[in-house]
């Protein structure tokens, strides 16, 4: 089996994860669906480095774990004082951009 | 490096703005005084640039600008605080310093706080201050030979001009009670939005042509000659300007602006409009459109001259058919707008001087029947011309120097406008003559309107809201009569003035490639 | 002695110019200071003449440069006078008939309180027409031209309080604008064919230039002729013309300013002598005026507007003699002196009548008046006799001539023209015939009349110091008055014969219009005897209509050519359909649609803009989610590009 | 796994591949689809879980247990946690609201993964050379020697962000009391000064057929209260409303009423 399956792998779980972000209402579920496509990137990256056989891919996906890790903890305060304030969990009713 | 007169006589109107802006409240008659004084100052140095001026000089290099001033200012495009005059633009400075202190003087009561509770009160201060600040915008405007440094004044013109409008309109009285005519700041709305629009563009074309040349200074054209640029890119930079010129003129049909501007602001500012700011447009078209594209001017010159003739006659009927005294005078200003830019297209000297005389000529005629015309409002309360009757038995003087700005404004031989006119009429006609003869109704239909307007107004039985009419004060009367004077003596004895236009205008002759038509039978002379 | 020439002008204008600013203190002396610088400019002129008369025919014309006046690339207007014969002839007529008026109107307005400004206005004219018939250029003649214009128009309004006279000058001053306006493009003409428009050049010229272009040139001219001096189709404003003070329709509408046409036509011969079909124009305008103004003249009943009518006929005359070319000039000169000399003297005498019957106009309303203003009557009379052509008068001579020009014209056109001219006399026979009864002959019907008819709102100043509008008491004007009439009378008695016999005046006037003796069909005698028969058998039906029956003091309806006629045979009904009306139908559609249409536009662009951003508008929701599908489309999009970058 | 150094790979990972793939992708769809929140964190703690394996495939036996500990057993836990915190059972509808959003999402994803596969497909990704050599000295410190020599300095910001990210989230969800708790006193003069619901809230289920926590009172007039279910629930908005039937209840009892009393009157006649 040729690796770049991985890749494929990785772009579809992508795909999936960005369309999710798109339909769901709930803001959590929007944030699971940006994990997943953290981790395809993850995926991907890994991918990379075995081909290229050196580990700066692995580095890079370690980071990008770090980062979404920290991303995770704000966004889910935001999310939860969003609903303390408006007893609602879902983006859409965060629409006070309209004029 | 020689005292920099040109920058002195735009810099002292400018520093008196702020200087009257900045007397307190209190002392309104000083601000009064200080911005005349001002002015008066000014008309002494656009009077010494008028002696230090040589029509007959020619520069190093062919450049035929004089008393050139030249610093950088953003190098990185090559702007440059540049300043020079020609004939035309010394004309012209001389006809704004010229009418500065009677727009102040007729303006004197314009902005005093009303009695009546009834409409807000209004900053004597400003009113005087933003009317310096215009005189020196115009006069730098005449004097850049800098495109961009043109341009900027050019717009900047603008913004005290709109609160000029917005700001002081007539005290319309109705039953005795002051009310604030509601009509303004459209007005003033409109104005500004025309002569943006019309910026805008012209930016656009501005840039345009740094791309094609380089740099912006008209001195370096004189000297090395126009940068060449491709038919089609000359044509549309052509557009770009010309478009702002024509809606500043204003030329049909982007003409209407100025009607409800001159209707609703007081007399002073109407006459600022029409015979200062305009000039600003007509002026341009000379010293940018047929000096920066000559090639596109020629290209363009039939469906100006249409549009000229078209703003004529169609200027003068809508003129008959006003029912607004300053409206009325409006619609003949657009008339003799298209006059002008009949003279300045028809590519012969004598349109062209005719067109540089009629710039200066309809300023002080407009100037004259416009002031009277607003003293008679301040007089009744009202512009409507069925308002008034008879009023020549009770204020003769009044009457009669109206009348003297109305047959100059039909340009009756033996008064300033009649040279100018007739001089347009005859470049136009020696080259163009179907449209020269078509615009000479122009002449039948300007005395319908003007006599028709004098009859109406003071003629016939007297009415009796004007019988306890006074006749002209004294301040007025030193407002009107040197216009007068001055219409009758450049009438009579116009070539002090010729004498400066002719050079430049020749000069612009050669820059456009142009020779007058020669007559086929060379008369003993 | 050239330098003297300004002078003539100088001196009347200064009068205009203290008269006019000098205000009230100087209400006291203005008529004095008016009419002294009147006759200093008579004086003047005389001078000048007398040394004229020493010189030899071919060195008479002298000219004086002023200034330059316009002077631009190619284009010199200089501010210069040229002073010849023909000149000459005008000088003294205007300047003399002119002081002469300014006396007289010392007694007729001594009751107005604006006759400071009267005289003001008069001096105004006289500078302007001076002016007019002494520049030595087309542009010069054209300020003096206008500059009449003008003082016609303030005198004609000077009652500007009376609607109808305001109306009248406006009427005046745009027919006139009509005229002029032919007269600036053939100024225009002239310059771009000539390159020059002084009359030495333009006259010389003329021999170079193709018959066509002269042909349009004199077209032109004549148009302003038109205008200037009433003659159809634009001679509807010289009726109207008679609301002004009557010295005005003496001076300006009867003696000088009207035949300014006749001095443009004659000054220019050159042009029309090149330009037959031109001529043939002028002379049928001359015709056809003729006899228009001598119909008009037999339907009014207001004394000025007769008079009016008969002037009007009269510049016919003399528009038709210019038209003959060198055959007529001098006549038509000769006629328009002596016409100056009897007109403003039944002008003067029409004026003593109203003065003396309360500024009446009608002359159903007069009647056997002879009796009480007896000089009026003897002055009226000479001045009916001379336009008649009573033979001996000034009138028979110059009348007859003309017409016998006319004859000589030749081929049918001659017999035409011929025709026509002899009519016109007998119709003036008959028109004046009827004025002299109807004023001066017949009962008194101003006993009962009372007085001021309702049809003429009389508002003059004059008439109200008369007090009571009761029964008028006619009675003889002052002196300053009659001296006037009387010399006039003079000179409507001898000028005739003083300037027929022996061609004195064809001599005076040869060297500068030239002239050609023509050979009439039919003999000089001939024509005199029929126009003395034609002229005996129009008075005699006049007498007939109104010597022997009594006049009613109400105009009987009578036929739809009189009505016609009383109506200036409807011309003014035309002017107002077709030019007043369709003017005021088109001015205010026009505004209609500047204030739709074109401001419209505008508008309409920017409403729609603000319509289309509204629409945008709806696609910022506010939604996140639907700002994330366009970022991901965009970043779809960002890749695509990438890759077909890399494709090709 | 020396030998790692060829185009393919064995058919045991070939094999692992196909099945663990699968249901990745079936996870992750179940994340997108799943009704309720708790659902679809499950189904994503999956597929994080055999993304964990593949790591470990691939060679990345650090990121595989990273990856397990940290993301699938603190993230995803931490996630739990907020879903129990807004409310397990509030099932939100899949239901689109903003016209066409749905469509041009799927548009905009189809189109996407088309798009990466074509790039995928024509990126020149012939070289395939194993993680031999780099695992040499061990996957752990050969990760060590790079991130503190090479990417110390990200390294240093990351440590950063986190630290910040962590009081951020104290900030933004932790709410320190500052004032003394009001005593019973203060609450009713502020009810009285305020003047809203002076006497104490009515309890749950009055003059209602239940007497259920989550049901509201009814008021006299027969409209349901929410006042009188608790605050939690009504935040959840987990309140069984039964008003309309208790009004139908009341309608036909009246019905009933009238027809009685018309029979009366019949029976008076």
């Amino acid at each position: 089996m040729n690796p770049v399956n991985y890749l494929y792998l990785a772009a579809l779980l992508f795909t999936i994860g960005a369309s999710g972000v798109l339909i769901r209402r709930n803001a959590i579920v929007v944030f699971m669906c940006v994990e997943l496509m953290l981790n395809a990137c993850n995926l991907a990256l890994v991918a990379f480095s075995r081909m290229h056989g050196n580990l700066d891919g692995q580095i890079i996906a370690f980071f990008t774990m770090v980062v979404a890790a920290a991303e995770v903890v704000v966004g889910l305060a935001i999310i939860v004082s969003l609903f303390r304030s408006r007893h609602s969990a879902s983006v859409d009713d965060a629409s006070l951009m309209k004029l | 490096m020689s005292f920099p007169l040109l920058t002195a006589t735009a810099a002292l109107p400018a520093l008196g703005a702020i200087a009257t802006a900045a007397v307190p409240a209190a002392r309104r008659t000083a601000a009064k005084w200080l911005a005349l004084l001002v002015s008066l100052a000014t008309l002494g140095l656009a009077v010494a640039v008028l002696v230090r001026f040589d029509p007959d000089y020619v520069g190093p290099k062919g450049n035929f600008y004089q008393l050139t001033e030249s610093h950088s200012w953003i190098a990185d495009f090559g702007v440059r605080y540049e300043l020079g005059v020609d004939g035309i633009g010394v004309a012209l400075i001389a006809l704004t310093a010229l009418l500065i202190p009677f727009v102040i003087l007729a303006g004197w009561h314009d902005a005093d706080p009303l009695e009546t509770r009834s409409s807000r009160w209004r900053p004597t201060q400003g009113f005087f201050a933003l009317i310096l600040a215009v005189e020196a915008m115009v006069i730098l405007s005449f004097e850049a030979t800098d495109v961009f440094l043109f341009y900027i004044f050019f717009e900047a013109m603008l913004i005290p001009m709109y609160f000029l409008i917005g700001g002081f309109g007539d005290r319309a009285h109705k039953d005795g009670e002051e009310v604030a005519s509601t009509q303004r700041s459209y007005a003033a709305v409109k104005f500004l939005l025309y002569n943006l629009a019309g910026g805008l563009i012209m930016l656009a074309a501005v840039i345009g042509f740094y791309v094609v040349a380089g740099h912006f200074s008209l001195q370096t054209i004189a000297e090395d000659g126009l940068p060449d640029m491709a038919t089609s890119t000359e044509r549309w930079l052509f557009l770009g300007f010309f478009f702002a010129f024509a809606v500043k003129a204003p030329l049909w049909p982007l003409h209407t602006w100025l009607p409800n501007a001159m209707g609703e602001a007081t007399a002073p500012v109407a006459v600022l409009i029409t015979a200062v700011v305009d000039k600003v447009g007509t002026f341009a078209m000379l010293r940018f459109c047929l000096q920066l594209f000559p090639e596109a001017s020629k290209w363009a010159t039939p469906v100006i001259l249409v549009l000229a003739l078209i703003s004529i006659i169609y200027g003068a009927l809508l003129a008959v058919g006003q029912r607004d005294i300053k409206r009325l005078v409006a619609y003949a200003s657009i008339s003799h707008f298209g006059f002008i830019i009949m003279g300045i297209f028809a590519m012969t000297s004598q349109g062209q001087s005719g067109a540089t005389l009629y710039m200066v000529n309809h300023g002080i005629s407009t100037a004259a029947l416009m002031l009277v015309a607003g003293f008679l409002i301040s007089r009744r309360g009202s512009r409507l011309i069925a308002d008034y009757g008879g009023v020549q038995k009770v204020a003769p003087v009044l009457a009669g120097t109206f009348l003297i700005g109305s047959l100059a404004t039909l340009s009756l031989p033996g008064l300033a406008p009649f040279v100018s006119e007739f001089l347009v009429l005859v470049g136009t006609f020696t080259r163009y003559p179907v449209i020269g003869i078509i615009a000479t109704f122009g002449i039948v239909l300007a005395a319908l309107y003007t006599l028709v307007l004098y009859q109406r107004t003071m003629t016939g039985p007297v009415k009796p809201e004007v019988s306890a009419m006074p006749d002209l004060r004294v301040r007025e009367l030193v407002v009107v009569t040197p216009l007068i004077a001055l219409l009758i003596f450049l009438g009579v004895f116009p070539k002090p003035l010729t004498d400066i236009v002719n050079p430049a205008v020749k000069q612009t002759m050669s820059d456009v490639q142009k020779k007058d038509p020669q007559p086929e039978v060379e008369a003993a002379k | 002695m050239e330098n003297l020439i300004a002078l003539l002008v100088v001196a009347p204008l200064l009068g205009a110019a203290v008269l006019l600013c000098g205000g009230r203190r100087l209400d006291a002396v203005g008529h004095w200071i008016g009419t002294v610088l009147a006759a200093a400019s008579f004086v003047i002129g005389a001078i000048l003449f007398a040394d004229m008369l020493g010189k030899g025919a071919e060195e008479r014309e002298m000219t004086q440069h002023l200034f330059s006046w316009v002077p631009v690339e190619g284009f010199q207007a200089d501010v210069a006078f040229q002073l010849d014969q023909l000149s000459m002839t005008f000088v003294l007529l205007i300047s003399g008939v002119g002081s002469l008026i300014h006396v007289y109107s010392i007694g007729y307005m001594e009751h107005d309180e604006r006759r400071r400004r009267f005289f003001g206005y008069l001096n105004l004219f006289l500078a302007a027409m001076l002016l007019l018939v002494l520049a030595d250029n087309y542009l010069l003649l054209y300020v003096g031209w206008e500059g009449v214009g003008l003082a016609s128009y303030l005198l004609i309004g000077f009652w500007q309080h009376k609607p109808s006279a305001a109306t009248a000058a406006k009427k005046a001053f745009l027919v006139n604008r009509v005229g002029d306006m032919g007269l600036s493009i053939a100024i225009m003409l002239m310059f771009a064919w000539f390159g020059t428009f002084a009359f030495g050049p333009v006259l010389e010229a003329t021999g170079e230039t193709s018959e066509g272009k002269l042909t349009a040139i004199g077209l032109m001219l004549l148009l302003a002729a038109c205008g200037k001096s009433a003659q159809v189709p634009l001679q509807s404003w010289l009726g109207d013309a008679m609301e002004g003070p009557t010295p005005v329709s003496a001076l300006i509408h009867a003696a000088t300013m009207v035949t300014a046409g006749v001095y443009l036509i004659v000054r220019s011969g050159a042009i029309f002598n090149g330009a037959p079909d031109a001529q043939l124009a002028v002379t049928v305008v001359g015709a056809v005026t003729l006899l228009f103004g001598a119909i008009v003249g037999c339907a009014k009943d207001d004394i000025k507007k007769a008079l009016a009518g008969s002037t009007m006929s009269q510049i016919g005359y003399m528009i038709l003699a210019a038209g003959l070319g060198p055959i007529g000039y001098v006549f038509a000169i000769m006629h328009l002196v002596t016409h100056g000399f009897f007109k403003a003297g039944l002008f003067l005498g029409a004026g003593s009548v109203m003065h003396g019957m309360n500024d009446e106009v009608d002359m159903r309303k007069y009647g056997g008046l002879r009796k009480y203003m007896p000089v009026t009557f003897v002055t009226f009379g000479l001045g009916y006799l001379a336009i008649i052509g009573f033979p001996g008068l000034s009138g028979f001579f110059s009348k007859d001539k003309i017409i016998e020009a006319a004859f000589a014209k030749g081929g049918t056109e001659g017999w035409i023209l011929g025709g026509v001219a002899l009519l016109g006399a007998a119709i003036t026979a008959y028109y004046m015939t009827r004025v002299m009864l109807m004023t001066f002959f017949g009962e008194e019907r101003w006993r009962h009349a009372p007085t001021p008819s309702p049809a003429e709102p009389s508002v003059e100043p004059a008439a109200e110091t008369h007090g009571e509008h009761a029964e008028p008491h006619p009675h003889e004007s002052p002196s300053s008055m009659t001296i006037p009439m009387i010399v006039l009378a003079f000179g409507s008695v001898f000028a005739g014969a003083f300037f027929g016999i022996g061609d004195r005046f064809i001599h005076w006037l040869e060297p500068v219009t030239g002239h050609a003796h023509g050979h009439p069909p039919v003999s000089a005698l001939t024509v005199t005897l029929s126009t003395v028969a034609v002229m005996v058998i129009g008075v005699g039906l006049a007498y007939a209509q109104y010597g022997r029956r009594p006049v009613p003091v109400v105009a009987p309806r009578g036929s739809l050519l009189t009505r016609a006629a009383r109506r200036d045979l409807l011309q003014d009904d035309f002017n107002h359909v077709v030019l007043v009306r369709g003017g005021e139908h088109l001015t205010r559609s026009l505004v209609y649609v500047d204030h739709t249409l074109v401001d419209g536009v505008v508008n309409g662009t920017a409403a729609s803009m603000g319509g289309l951003s509204g629409r945008l508008r709806r696609l910022q929701n506010g939604f996140a989610r639907s700002y994330a599908v366009s970022m991901f489309g965009g970043a779809a999009v960002l890749i695509a590009a990438t890759l077909l970058m890399r494709a090709v | 796994m020396t030998d790692l150094a060829a185009y393919t790979t064995s058919t045991g990972e070939a094999f692992q591949f196909w099945v663990l793939g699968t249901i990745a992708v079936i996870g992750a769809l179940c994340t997108v689809f799943m009704k309720k929140a708790v659902h679809s964190a499950l189904c994503l703690a999956g597929t994080m879980i055999i993304l964990a394996v593949f790591y470990l495939a691939n060679g990345a036996y650090f990121l595989g247990i990273v990856q397990v500990v940290v993301y699938t057993g603190a993230i995803m836990m931490l996630f739990l946690f907020v879903v129990m915190l807004v409310g397990v059972t509030a099932a939100d509808s899949l239901k689109e609201t903003i016209k066409g959003q749905r469509w041009l999402a799927l548009l905009c994803g189809l189109g996407f993964g088309i798009l990466l596969y074509a790039g995928i497909g024509n990126a020149s990704l012939n070289e395939f050379n194993g993680l031999g050599q780099a695992n040499a000295g061990g996957n752990v410190e050969g990760l060590a020697a790079l991130i503190f020599t090479k990417y110390v300095f990200a390294f240093e910001l990351t440590g950063a962000l986190l630290i910040t990210a962590a009081v951020g989230a104290m900030v933004l969800t932790h709410r320190e009391r500052t004032e003394r708790a009001k005593t019973q006193r203060e609450m009713a003069e502020e009810r009285v000064r305020e003047g809203k619901q002076l006497p104490p809230l009515p309890a749950p289920g009055v003059y209602a057929r239940h007497n259920a926590v989550d049901i509201a009172g009814l008021l006299p007039d027969g409209t349901a209260s929410e006042l009188t279910v608790i605050k939690t629930l009504r935040e959840r908005g987990q309140i069984r409303d039964v008003s309309n039937e208790a009004i139908n209840d009341l309608k036909a009892l009246e019905q009933r009423a009238e027809e009685r009393l018309g029979r009366e009157e019949e029976a008076t006649k």
